[in-house]
């Protein structure tokens, strides 16, 4: 009972607003990750920690019993860790990671290409009720925010109470939701060693609504949208390097295996040739996490390329979820004699 | 930077007539790398390879272009006289301004403004050229001969004398194909089966020689030197090494009615049966969809009087996996369908039969017992008409564009044998032309008209009509004479075109063997290497790969034999360097590029590796160049860039794009 | 050009026949109803044609006994169809002036009450211009 | 009516075609002497799965109007596979540029077998006409790459 | 199911009985023959010049009217069915004839060869099936031995009027089949008999009319049948009353029992 009592306390002094039954779950979790690094399971665990701001923790590395004053989990959690296991894959020792429900599709993708080594994983599958976009938040006309509550995991409360300097606010958690939520693949972790915290339903719309849309505009209209889109591009490369697909050594757009090796955009085909080929080279290998629209700082829907592809392979060649399994084979690593022609493309108009 | 050497062939005019060549020379030499640039008459004749020996020695060239015929023609010639002068072969590129450009355009200054852009995209590629080296693969020491005809045979035994196994593979109970149909033969006139059962026998009796008679190639993977062939032997229900061949199953089975294949339809046979006589293997089969056992359940007689007991209605198709070094197809062929042909009548009268009909006709084997007899009426013909050229040399799509070749020959036998043995009978033959040239083919049919009185008339038939009273009524010209020839016969034989086995075309896939618009296998050369398909390891013996006779088809068996032997004796062969490699600094260790590859050629090892000073283990793609074919389909899939292929790197594949864009 | 070389050439351009192609079987011949009744024959048309000989069909009796029945036209095995040759000639011969094998003068004798429309429709336009 | 073609324009087609046989295709065409328009100008590949959607995207920038691949009919594939797989990422790819706007008529694909030589030439007939019906392709050059 | 119709001359003149057979049997069999508006002769001749566009024209217009009422084109003569179909084909394929074609028509939308031309058998066959004719017919002509006469015009070229087997046909027989007689298969049934040229060469198509009646009598044929009204003028003038020679639409009036009714107007 000690410790529970202690973590109550530090939580206690980051915000006066919450309460130990609301923190109920990250308390869990950090109690256990000290289980598991005193014990010598584990060398070193991957969470968030708290960042500058109320809605901005960060992936980190905790290693010893003092850095978990930082830890958070909370609705701003957003970042898929699995990309993180890369690189913990090769360090001594096995590391503590958590992973929401849809980032575990990312890691057993990752696992399928041999580039994130199970043995040295130890997962621990949290749950989650829908994370949250700040930008959304910040859309509502809502500024000079303090703090926030209502975002922690446990909270059964659908609206958020912001603190800000210009006063209290208050807004619904699903409008406050990333889009990515809306459309979730599900509550269950499909890979983990352990799991700690309940998730709850979010998803209440369908990914590809806003694909068909595109998919009805004339050639004109869709060029304009994508033009208009892409033109914000300035090749910062944060949704590659956050993207658990795009998890190559070296980029192709870095290397000169193409002649393709460029760091800025100079005019709009390159953005495009960029994002086509960068969707196109994790096409049936996406799990549609949606990481590449969260991090993009100019807001471009970046997803909107990858749900294209996933849409034309359900269409096309039966539904398939990147990560659901570990079969070896995606959809374009494997084929079918009866395979649609690529004169479909015409046909469909 | 690469010292690159341009040669530009006039190909006598085939080139120089459309494409401006001394202009295409001189706009290489403008292009970067291009040190030396001259174009002559044929770069491919001694003269030519001459030209580019001593240029490569002079200007101490690293890379050539020839701008010239398909690399399918002469790649291989130019990259030997490379390598001859001391260059690496695969430091030549080939732009192809023959098919693709002088053949196709009819403008020269349109033909030579693309000849040079196709001359660009080329040197772009040779510029990013690197010198490639073949590794080695083992090969298999047995081969497959399909088609059990005369070409299988002779194939299969000259290959089995040369001490290498071999299997023969026939759709048929029986192998001896068509020949084992024919009655007599040209131009000597002995008799078919006595020729040919001999060599049936020694094939049934070789130790070397495997056959699998009533059986189909499945599939076949692999390549040359290490072919892996499926092969389904379909159910005999017929036990091969129980049954002595009595024949007592055939005399007693009481489902007689299907139509005899052998016989072409005119007579019948039982539901177990072989289909002729002397047929090898002697064991029956039963065709299921004629066997009451089979369709009702009830009967079984065959079973209650086979004292061996060979019966075996439970038998199934049968799966044989076996590895070969060298396929040979021999697949034969089969007379067009006269359906188009009404014209003849073939459809509307009984009496009007094609050539193969009338072999057995006339063999004392067949459904008449030898005797010449009209069908309808079984009354002895007075009057014999033959039809040449029916289907055979024909522009439209009803028939075939090539000449079938031996139709003038066998119907100068037919008409010959016939008067010879019922000289009442008058024989008339309308030609368009008489095609004999062969070994004493000529004075084989002027003895048909000099010595046996046949009536040749120049000119085609417009329309046999058929009379109330079962003559027919032939309208044809005689062209010589000027006259319209209305002629009473009572039998009509058409000489029809013969056309490529249909099941060619299925084995083709297979064997990813080129076939012609007339489903005539390709060869690799039309020339100089006629007995060898374009795809290494594959050889073609007999009609497959065009008409011919049987002296002919013999002939090129025994060549497609000695083809497949010089293969077998080799120990090792050099496989394609055009293979993939892996980039270790950028491979990822995904796996994806062994799921796409098709010869399971990459596989995956922990390297250390020193990426620019961190040293660490990594798992990597390793490509097997034994295996590896060099399609590319692994290049692909590697979203990196890791993996490339040799010859067609992706560099270089960008730099003809660009070179074409520019 | 001399006429004849036009003549052949439009003979040629008309009827979309190449003559080249025969290979001079003679099946169109052969298959003839009227063969008896042509004083140039069928499978001659072809080399008349090819060697440029146009007033001699223009002058033949085989124009106006060609029944258009296209029987040659069926069983060409070369794509030469002499039937179109044939009907390229009559057309030059009744497009140059004052050569119609029809004369208006003569149709009412011709004409009996049963004829059909067809047969004088038909006539009219292979006979003249 | 389209009777009147824009004669000036001449558009820069580049066909991929497989070594076995869309490339032996072509070669009958040109051995059967069939004509098609010299705006074609042809990359010979190994096989259809060796082309990259990088190598297309590469032409259009660089100034393509269209882009055909041809290759082996489906099951006829030298490497028994490699147009199956090829099929897929052309298809996905063509469906990508369709929905950035890039009008589907400038990507083809077609099988041509070594024995289709009057295909192939009626392929690229057609596919020129298509291309040059759409006129110049302004969507995805990159203007740099132009020699001015 | 309505079909734009296509009379012809003859049938709108000489032989208008053989007309009003068609449409009542049409009825009967439920399909109705929309007489095109102003429609003009198809000139009984196919005009083989390629550069002949004239004479194509009133076809044109034929095809171009049933393709604005989104109907395919029936004929009953077999002349007309030839030309028709044969200008179609141009329209779909002749690049240069459909240009300048449509160039002299200037219509609103180019005519490229859309509209199906259908032989009047051909709708028997392919749209009412023989079996469902079979079925309709209620006075079979039992007894009857009949002889096909197909001629040239409806066979020929095989592969642009793709209306049968050239050499063996079997519509004519089967159609006969269904009408309850008996079909005789005579190798002169594809034969030409000189219709184009009675007018001048009276005695050359006389000649071949013989051949044609003896080769039927032959075999045991009691009458024949045409699709052609010129085929059967000259067949019945050249051969008096020994073999008498019927349209189809009479005897498929006949045999639905619809022939009184017509002959009565």
């Amino acid at each position: 009972m000690q410790e529970f009592v202690e973590a109550t306390s530090q939580a206690g002094d980051s915000s006066h607003l919450a309460t130990a039954r609301q923190r109920e779950s990250q308390t869990r979790v950090i109690n256990r990750a000290k289980e598991l690094l005193a014990d010598g399971t584990v060398a070193r665990v991957l969470g968030w920690k708290a960042g500058d701001l109320p809605y901005n923790p960060e992936p980190a590395y905790f290693e010893k019993e003092e850095d978990f004053a930082d830890f958070v989990y909370n609705g701003f959690c957003g970042a898929n860790l699995s990309k993180y296991m890369i690189e913990a894959s090769k360090l001594e020792g096995k590391t503590l990671v958590c992973l929401k429900p849809c980032d575990t599709y990312s890691f057993q993708e990752l696992m399928k290409e041999h580039r994130v080594d199970r043995d040295k994983a130890y997962i621990i599958g949290v749950g989650c009720k829908g994370k949250l976009d700040i930008e959304k938040i910040k859309a509502m006309g809502i500024k000079g925010i303090k703090s926030i509550s209502g975002a922690e995991i446990e909270d059964g409360a659908e609206t958020l109470t912001i603190d800000t300097i210009y006063g209290e606010k208050t807004c619904s958690y699903a409008d406050a939701m990333l889009e990515r939520c809306h459309v979730c693949k599900g509550k269950d972790h499909v890979i983990f060693d352990e799991t700690i915290g309940e998730s709850k339903e979010t998803n209440d719309g369908d990914r590809f609504t806003e694909v068909e849309k595109i998919e009805a505009m004339s050639p004109e209209e869709k060029f304009a949208f994508f033009q208009k889109e892409l033109s914000k591009c300035i090749r910062c490369n944060a949704c590659r390097n956050v993207c658990p697909a795009c998890s190559c050594r070296k980029c192709v757009f870095d290397s000169n295996k193409f002649d393709s090796e460029q760091k800025a955009n100079v005019d709009s085909f390159e953005e495009k040739m960029f994002h086509i080929i960068r969707a196109f080279h994790v096409a049936g290998r996406c799990t549609d996490c949606g990481e590449c629209s969260r991090v993009c700082p100019q807001g471009i829907r970046l997803h909107l390329f990858n749900r294209k592809f996933i849409k034309d392979i359900n269409e096309l060649y039966g539904e398939y979820q990147a990560g659901a399994d570990l079969e070896p084979r995606t959809p374009l690593t494997d084929y079918n004699v009866e395979d649609a022609e690529p004169g479909i493309v015409a046909e469909r108009g | 930077m690469q010292r690159i050497g341009v040669f530009v062939c006039h190909c006598g005019t085939n080139i120089a007539a459309t494409v401006d060549v001394k202009k295409v020379a001189e706009m290489a030499l403008h292009e970067p790398g291009v040190v030396h640039a001259e174009d002559y008459a044929y770069m491919c004749s001694e003269a030519g390879q001459e030209l580019i020996h001593k240029a490569i020695k002079e200007k101490h060239l690293t890379g050539l272009v020839v701008c010239s015929c398909s690399p399918r023609m002469h790649e291989t010639t130019f990259r030997n006289a490379a390598e001859k002068a001391g260059l690496n072969p695969y430091m030549v590129e080939i732009a192809n301004i023959r098919e693709h450009c002088s053949w196709i355009h009819k403008d020269i200054e349109e033909a030579t403004e693309k000849a040079v852009i196709l001359m660009r995209a080329a040197i772009a590629k040779v510029n990013l050229d690197a010198p490639l080296k073949p590794g080695e693969s083992h090969v298999t020491k047995r081969a497959l001969v399909i088609g059990g005809g005369i070409a299988g045979i002779q194939t299969a035994l000259d290959i089995a004398e040369a001490g290498y196994p071999v299997d023969i593979v026939e759709k048929t109970p029986s192998i001896g194909g068509r020949m084992s149909q024919l009655d007599k033969t040209f131009p000597t006139l002995d008799c078919s089966s006595c020729i040919l059962t001999p060599k049936m026998g020694e094939v049934n009796a070789h130790p070397n020689i495997n056959i699998y008679t009533y059986s189909e190639v499945e599939s076949v993977s692999g390549f040359v030197g290490d072919f892996t062939v499926e092969i389904r032997r379909k159910a005999r229900s017929v036990d091969m090494d129980k049954c002595t061949g009595c024949g007592v199953c055939q005399d007693k089975c009481p489902s007689k009615k299907t139509p005899s294949e052998f016989n072409r339809g005119l007579g019948t046979r039982s539901a177990i049966y072989t289909p002729f006589a002397q047929a090898v293997p002697n064991v029956p089969v039963i065709d299921r969809d004629a066997c009451i056992k089979f369709k009702t359940g009830k009967c079984g007689i065959c079973s209650k009087v086979c004292l061996a007991g060979a019966i075996d209605y439970d038998q199934t198709d049968e799966i044989v996996t076996e590895k070969y070094g060298a396929i040979v197809v021999a697949t034969g062929f089969d007379m067009i369908k006269l359906d188009k042909y009404d014209e003849y009548a073939y459809s509307q009268s009984k009496d009007v039969i094609t050539s193969l009909e009338l072999e057995r006709i006339m063999n004392a084997a067949g459904p008449t017992g030898g005797h010449l007899e009209r069908l309808s009426d079984g009354k002895a013909p007075k009057e014999i008409v033959f039809i040449q050229c029916v289907g055979s040399r024909c522009a439209d799509d009803r028939g075939k564009s090539y000449c079938s070749k031996v139709c003038c020959m066998y119907t100068a036998k037919h008409a010959m044998l016939i008067r010879d043995k019922y000289p009442d009978v008058n024989v008339t033959v309308f030609y368009i032309d008489v095609r004999t040239p062969g070994k004493n083919f000529d004075e084989f049919y002027r003895r048909a008209v000099e010595e046996y009185g046949v009536n040749y008339i120049k000119g085609q038939v417009g329309k046999v009509i058929p009379q109330p009273d079962g003559k027919l009524l032939v309208q044809g010209a005689d062209l010589l004479d000027n006259k319209q020839i209305l002629k009473e016969a009572d039998m009509v034989v058409l000489a029809a075109a013969i056309e490529p086995n249909p099941d060619v075309r299925k084995i083709a896939t297979m064997l990813t063997a080129s076939i012609d618009t007339n489903n005539f296998l390709t060869e690799a050369h039309a020339k100089l290497r006629p007995v060898e398909s374009p795809t290494a390891g594959i050889f073609l013996s007999g009609v497959c790969q065009g008409p011919k006779d049987i002296p002919e088809t013999v002939s090129q068996a025994g060549a497609a034999a000695v083809k497949a032997i010089g293969l077998l004796a080799k120990d090792k062969l050099l496989t394609n360097p055009c293979t993939a490699q892996s980039d270790e600094l950028l491979c990822n260790g995904c796996s994806q590029c062994a799921n796409v590859c098709p010869y399971g050629a990459i596989t995956y090892e922990n390297k250390e590796v020193n990426d620019h000073g961190i040293r660490e283990i990594r798992r990597l793609a390793v490509v097997n160049d034994a295996l590896c074919q060099g399609c590319g389909a692994c290049t692909v899939t590697c979203p990196s860039g890791a993996m490339d292929l040799q010859g067609f790197s992706n560099r270089q594949i960008l730099a003809e794009v660009d070179a074409i864009c520019r | 050009m001399k006429t004849e070389q036009k003549r052949a050439e439009m003979i040629k351009e008309i009827s979309g026949v190449n003559p080249l192609k025969c290979m001079k079987c003679g099946k169109c011949s052969a298959s003839c109803p009227s063969y008896n009744e042509m004083d140039i024959k069928p499978h001659q048309f072809v080399s008349y044609v090819i060697n440029e000989d146009i007033e001699s069909l223009a002058e033949s009796k085989s124009l106006w006994k060609c029944l258009s029945c296209f029987a040659c036209v069926e069983r060409c095995p070369r794509d030469v169809k002499p039937g179109k040759l044939i009907d390229a000639a009559r057309q030059i011969v009744v497009r140059e002036r004052g050569r119609n094998y029809l004369l208006a003068d003569e149709i009412p004798e011709l004409v009996d009450p049963d004829t059909p429309q067809q047969l004088l429709v038909s006539a009219l336009r292979r006979y003249r211009r | 009516m389209s009777i009147e073609k824009n004669e000036e324009f001449r558009p820069k087609i580049v066909a991929f075609c497989c070594n076995w046989c869309s490339y032996a295709g072509a070669d009958l065409a040109g051995s059967s002497r069939m004509t098609y328009s010299a705006d074609v100008k042809i990359i010979r590949v190994p096989c259809s799965c060796r082309v990259n959607p990088m190598f297309i995207l590469r032409a259009f920038e660089r100034g393509a109007d269209g882009v055909i691949m041809c290759g082996c009919h489906p099951g006829d594939c030298h490497y028994t596979s490699g147009n199956y797989y090829a099929r897929r990422r052309m298809t996905l790819l063509f469906s990508m540029l369709d929905y950035i706007g890039v009008e589907s008529g400038r990507t083809r694909v077609e099988w041509v077998s070594a024995a289709e030589g009057a295909k192939f030439s009626e392929t690229m007939h057609e596919f020129v006409d298509k291309i040059t019906s759409l006129g110049k392709n302004v969507r995805l050059e990159d203007l740099r790459c132009r020699n001015l | 199911m309505k079909y734009s119709y296509f009379p012809g001359c003859t049938l709108k003149n000489k032989a208008v009985d053989l007309d009003h057979y068609a449409r009542v049997s049409a009825e009967a069999l439920g399909f109705e023959l929309e007489e095109i508006s102003e429609w003009q002769c198809c000139g009984g001749v196919y005009p083989l010049g390629t550069d002949e566009i004239a004479t194509k024209l009133a076809s044109v217009r034929a095809l171009n009217d049933a393709k604005e009422h989104g109907q395919d084109l029936v004929t009953v003569c077999s002349a007309c069915h030839h030309v028709i179909k044969r200008v179609n084909d141009d329209m779909k394929n002749v690049d240069d004839i459909r240009t300048r074609a449509n160039n002299y028509m200037k219509l609103d939308e180019p005519y490229e060869g859309e509209t199906t031309v259908l032989h009047y058998l051909e709708v028997l066959r392919d749209k009412v099936g023989f079996d469902e004719l079979k079925k309709k017919v209620t006075n079979p002509l039992k007894g009857k031995k009949i002889g096909a006469y197909y001629g040239c015009l409806l066979l020929r070229p095989g592969k642009l009027m793709a209306f049968d087997d050239p050499e063996n046909p079997t519509i004519m027989e089967d159609f006969i089949r269904a009408i309850g007689a008996e079909p005789v298969i005579y190798p002169y049934r594809n034969e030409c008999c000189g219709g184009y040229i009675s007018l001048k060469e009276e005695d050359m198509s006389r000649e071949m009319c013989r051949k044609i009646e003896e080769s039927a009598a032959g075999f045991g044929a009691d009458m024949l049948i045409t699709a052609c009204p010129l085929c059967m003028y000259n067949l019945n003038k050249n051969n008096g009353d020994n073999l008498p020679v019927c349209y189809f639409t009479e005897l498929l009036a006949e045999a639905l029992g619809l022939k009184e009714e017509v002959d009565e107007q």
